[in-house]
């Protein structure tokens, strides 16, 4: 545990957690069933307040002017870092890079370390539970350098074939890219496990965290990642922002992807060296309130506590999945036990958009469609599913209504499919 | 948001019961229309003899909304000159997008997808398999 | 002139538009003196306001979910994009792109469209007065394709040689990347006649417009320029936004740069095909409420109309360069016509941040350092410069007030240097 | 803010008058430490002798606090031994980071940077020859 961690001691209680976040006290929010959290979170108030602190009081650009409130614009940056490297075990800040998104983050390795180090007949493994935006890099980077994909499947019940992983790992294997959760079946991967073998042929690996940072407690150390990428927007914190965790020596290693103000050391006619790391990989102007907010973020979540909210998550999803289960013709894709709070399903013939539109006649937002992970729906033979997923302010009354409410649109789709 | 508004029975009864399901054998034009953001799907093929389209059927799978417009249009377009079927796109989609300067007249049956209006994610189902005629056309023409 | 600048009649009294800004309103603020607006901008209420409100009532990702709040952050996000087509002048929408700022911009053009269309043995053509941002990613281009850069000199005064440009372009002339506005010395470069000559070379022209899309009328179509750039921030909008528009023929000859969820049409195990412009181009979740908030922005600075912001940063810089050349030993680099708001000077023998801390103390924020421009430095022989920049809640009193304490400054350290 | 705290008398005589400024010949190190933010730029030179800075010397040019940094560390670190010299390093370092737990006896002049730790982004200015003596230690130590 970093010191960051242990320090913050869980002061908000997880049973009313729902009053911080301003969205549900909107008037034509009360009755809203949130159930898109995989896609994007809602913000506590907490992190509202500081994007809209720093734009009323200390508003400037970073690490150059010397005058105060851009200081103080400078140190609150920074201390995010700190304690964004405490809240995923990271043990040096500057092992802690800010992006858009997830998204960026898996871009920023595709270009800065990936077409470097990956050659033609080296392999890169990659899971068919991946997001496209764990893909389609990959494909750039194969096409670019001649690697080759390949891809580990996932059993019935959405597991990866940990065996078949085994076997496709070799020494031709240069990067492991994987995901902890699905964001479409819920399943969690043993990363560690993956990580530890992966060691042995010498390949390195990327961690896909999108779905498990805002869910469970992560420690990059122990797991020991050369790579970690995840999403603000999806743990409370404010959109277009993320994280690109490597270790020291992978970022070391890695050419700077985006060129200009501030990743530089200095700059001549034709050429020019580099800042020291991280700001080596962070060119131009930042999202500099959006990564205070998302330090903001990770402070709520540290005074809640990683724990608390896995073991609320794991609560809600075991009972949605219980309650699911009861209701006919209604088919879950993704495991019963060890996964996260996204359930992916079918009810009776009715197109996932169809159950969406009506859900959302109902206040109860869901997602439908192909949750960039095209591969998974390729598997199981659907263009589509329909997904819920859950957070902290999540409660049961709410699966209750939800239930509920895919019954009535069983009844009401019936007579027509 | 009253659920009826959308789901019309006469949507409904195209979903249960698509009207020119399949695909012509020696069509002139064959054509897929594909909505990346959810993966419906829609194969269009058409005959077509001086102009006027004198057959029409479609393939695919979605949502209620685009597999019953498909089915409503190859009812509505069949018959029909090129310039009509052209037309009759445009007004669809200005009633389906919300705006007010359609021509009611012209609708007959599509007039149940007036709904589609208040569920703008919902306008991409709806025009699914007239964009795909949309291309179609313009294909034809050069 | 386009539809939306026509149709927004100018609302808001540029006389009186400080009070719009809540950062001079706090107590610690009231007698701040921001002068680092070339840095980044104030933001106004409206924009605030307009961020806080996607957080608190419509919070969503974009583009996906089929539920009310989902619908309405994509709407309001394409209308966002209408209205900064609409500002420059852009004849479609899908013309606008939106990344984190002028850097990703610029960084976009390089590898999506440079890395496919610079050959060896090809020329880019860049001047002396560029930032950073529009020098190290070509110098990134040229080392990867064999092309060489060319620089245009600027004369005493800071102006670009214009003879030299011509000289220099040629059929070997495949790209020129040019500021519209120097964020050190203010000239003005004529993109216009750069843009007319490249034509004749058949040569793509990028212009960087940072510095001028907040403080001068655009219009991108007159101008024929292939690409513009500039960051909302600059312009009174969100931290983490910025804009690339191109030209439609650009854009449907450049690659996608990043790749992941939201920019593909399909996706197979080894290859993927593409989703339309602009969307090709904005991969994974983006700054959403960013750029509804830039949308806030441009509807802010239509309501002054952009003519008037021009007025009133020429008569602020203008009284500026007329009272600061009334101190002795007080140097300005850069011309004194023909120029935007920032200033860069030198007085006495004062290093520039020592200049910067006394004015801090005397709440003044200017700026001190290179400027992410050493080539400027260069060429001028300076190792930094103090800059001062104004925008529309500027006035002359504070003017005077930065003229009195500069000369209280050249006091302070007199004896000592 | 009272300007003074930072430009103390010490800061500005050093700056005006720089002691041990220029290079030395037959340098056992020669180091450069640059400020990439603002371009300031410091050139150090030490002689050593059986661990003890024997002799030191800087060049280069930047604001007051970074160059009167540099002359008041030179004048403090001549005669010392390296440990010595990197626990000033420390130090000093800690004082002008604003950090309580320095010890003031060993400060001697260099108490005058106290007042630095009031401007952050001055910090980097009163370190610059620091760095670069710690840079140096470490060169030597290979
Ligand atoms: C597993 C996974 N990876 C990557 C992403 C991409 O995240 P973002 O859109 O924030 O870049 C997501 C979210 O959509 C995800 O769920
Ligand atoms: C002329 C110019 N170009 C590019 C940039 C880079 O902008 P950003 O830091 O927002 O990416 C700036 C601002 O610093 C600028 O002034």
């Amino acid at each position: 545990m970093s010191i960051t961690e242990a320090q913050i001691k869980p002061e908000i209680n997880i049973k009313d957690v729902r009053k911080y976040f301003p969205i549900f006290e909107m008037p034509e929010n009360r009755d809203l069933i949130y159930f898109d959290n995989a896609a994007t979170s809602q913000r506590p108030l907490q992190v509202i307040k500081t994007w809209d602190k720093f734009n009323r009081e200390y508003n400037a650009n970073t690490h150059r002017g010397a005058y105060r409130i851009a200081e103080k614009a400078t140190q609150e940056y920074e201390k995010a870092r700190d304690k964004v490297a405490g809240f995923i075990g990271a043990g040096l800040s500057n092992e802690i890079v800010f992006v858009r998104g997830a998204t960026e983050a898996i871009n920023f390795v595709a270009y800065g370390w990936a077409l470097k180090h990956v050659q033609a007949g080296d392999e890169i493994l990659l899971s068919e539970l991946e997001h496209h935006s764990n893909l389609v890099p990959w494909q750039m980077v194969a096409q670019k350098t001649g690697a080759k994909l390949k891809f580990i499947e996932f059993d019935e019940s959405g597991q990866l074939k940990m065996e078949q992983y085994f076997q496709l790992l070799s020494a031709k294997t240069r990067l492991v890219a994987i995901t902890q959760m699905s964001n479409v079946l819920g399943s969690i991967t043993d990363v560690k496990s993956i990580i530890n073998s992966a060691l042995q042929v010498n390949a390195r690996v990327l961690v896909d965290g999108a779905q498990t940072a805002p869910h469970m407690p992560v420690n990059v150390s122990n797991m020991d990642a050369d790579f970690y990428v995840f999403s603000g927007h999806k743990m409370l914190g404010p959109m277009g922002t993320g994280v690109l965790y490597a270790k020291r020596e992978r970022f070391e290693e890695m050419d700077p992807v985006f060129f200009g103000g501030s990743m530089i050391s200095d700059v001549d006619y034709n050429s020019s060296t580099w800042n020291d790391i991280p700001w080596k990989f962070e060119a131009g102007t930042q999202n500099i309130p959006g990564v205070i907010g998302l330090g903001a973020a990770v402070d709520f979540l540290q005074q809640i506590g990683p724990d608390s909210v896995r073991a609320h998550d794991q609560a809600l999803t075991d009972y949605a999945l219980e309650q699911m289960q009861l209701i006919g013709q209604l088919k879950i894709f993704g495991p019963l036990t060890n996964r996260g709070p996204v359930i992916s399903f079918s009810l009776a013939d009715i197109h996932p958009h169809d159950l969406a539109t009506f859900l959302d006649s109902h206040n109860i937002a869901i997602r439908a469609g192909h949750h960039c992970a095209k591969l998974i729906m390729k598997r199981l033979h659907v263009p589509a599913t329909a997904r819920t997923s859950f957070y902290l302010y999540n409660n049961k009354q709410e699966i209750d209504q939800f239930v509920i409410t895919l019954d009535k649109a069983k009844d009401y789709f019936s007579k027509w499919i | 948001m009253d659920i009826d508004e959308l789901y019309q029975e006469i949507i409904l009864d195209h979903y249960k019961h698509p009207r020119n399901r399949g695909t012509l054998e020696n069509a002139d034009v064959k054509i897929t229309g594909k909505n990346p953001f959810c993966g419906d799907e829609i194969i269009l093929s058409l005959k077509l003899k001086d102009n006027i389209v004198t057959d029409v059927a479609f393939e695919g799978s979605g949502c209620a909304i685009s597999q019953a417009s498909a089915s409503v249009m190859t009812e509505q377009i069949k018959g029909k000159t090129l310039s009509e079927a052209r037309e009759l796109f445009q007004e669809f989609s200005k009633m389906v997008k919300g705006e007010i300067n359609y021509d009611p007249e012209k609708m007959d049956e599509l007039a149940a997808f007036k709904g589609v209006c208040e569920y703008p994610t919902r306008v991409k189902c709806a025009l699914l398999s007239w964009n795909a005629l949309k291309n179609a056309l313009e294909q034809k023409k050069e």
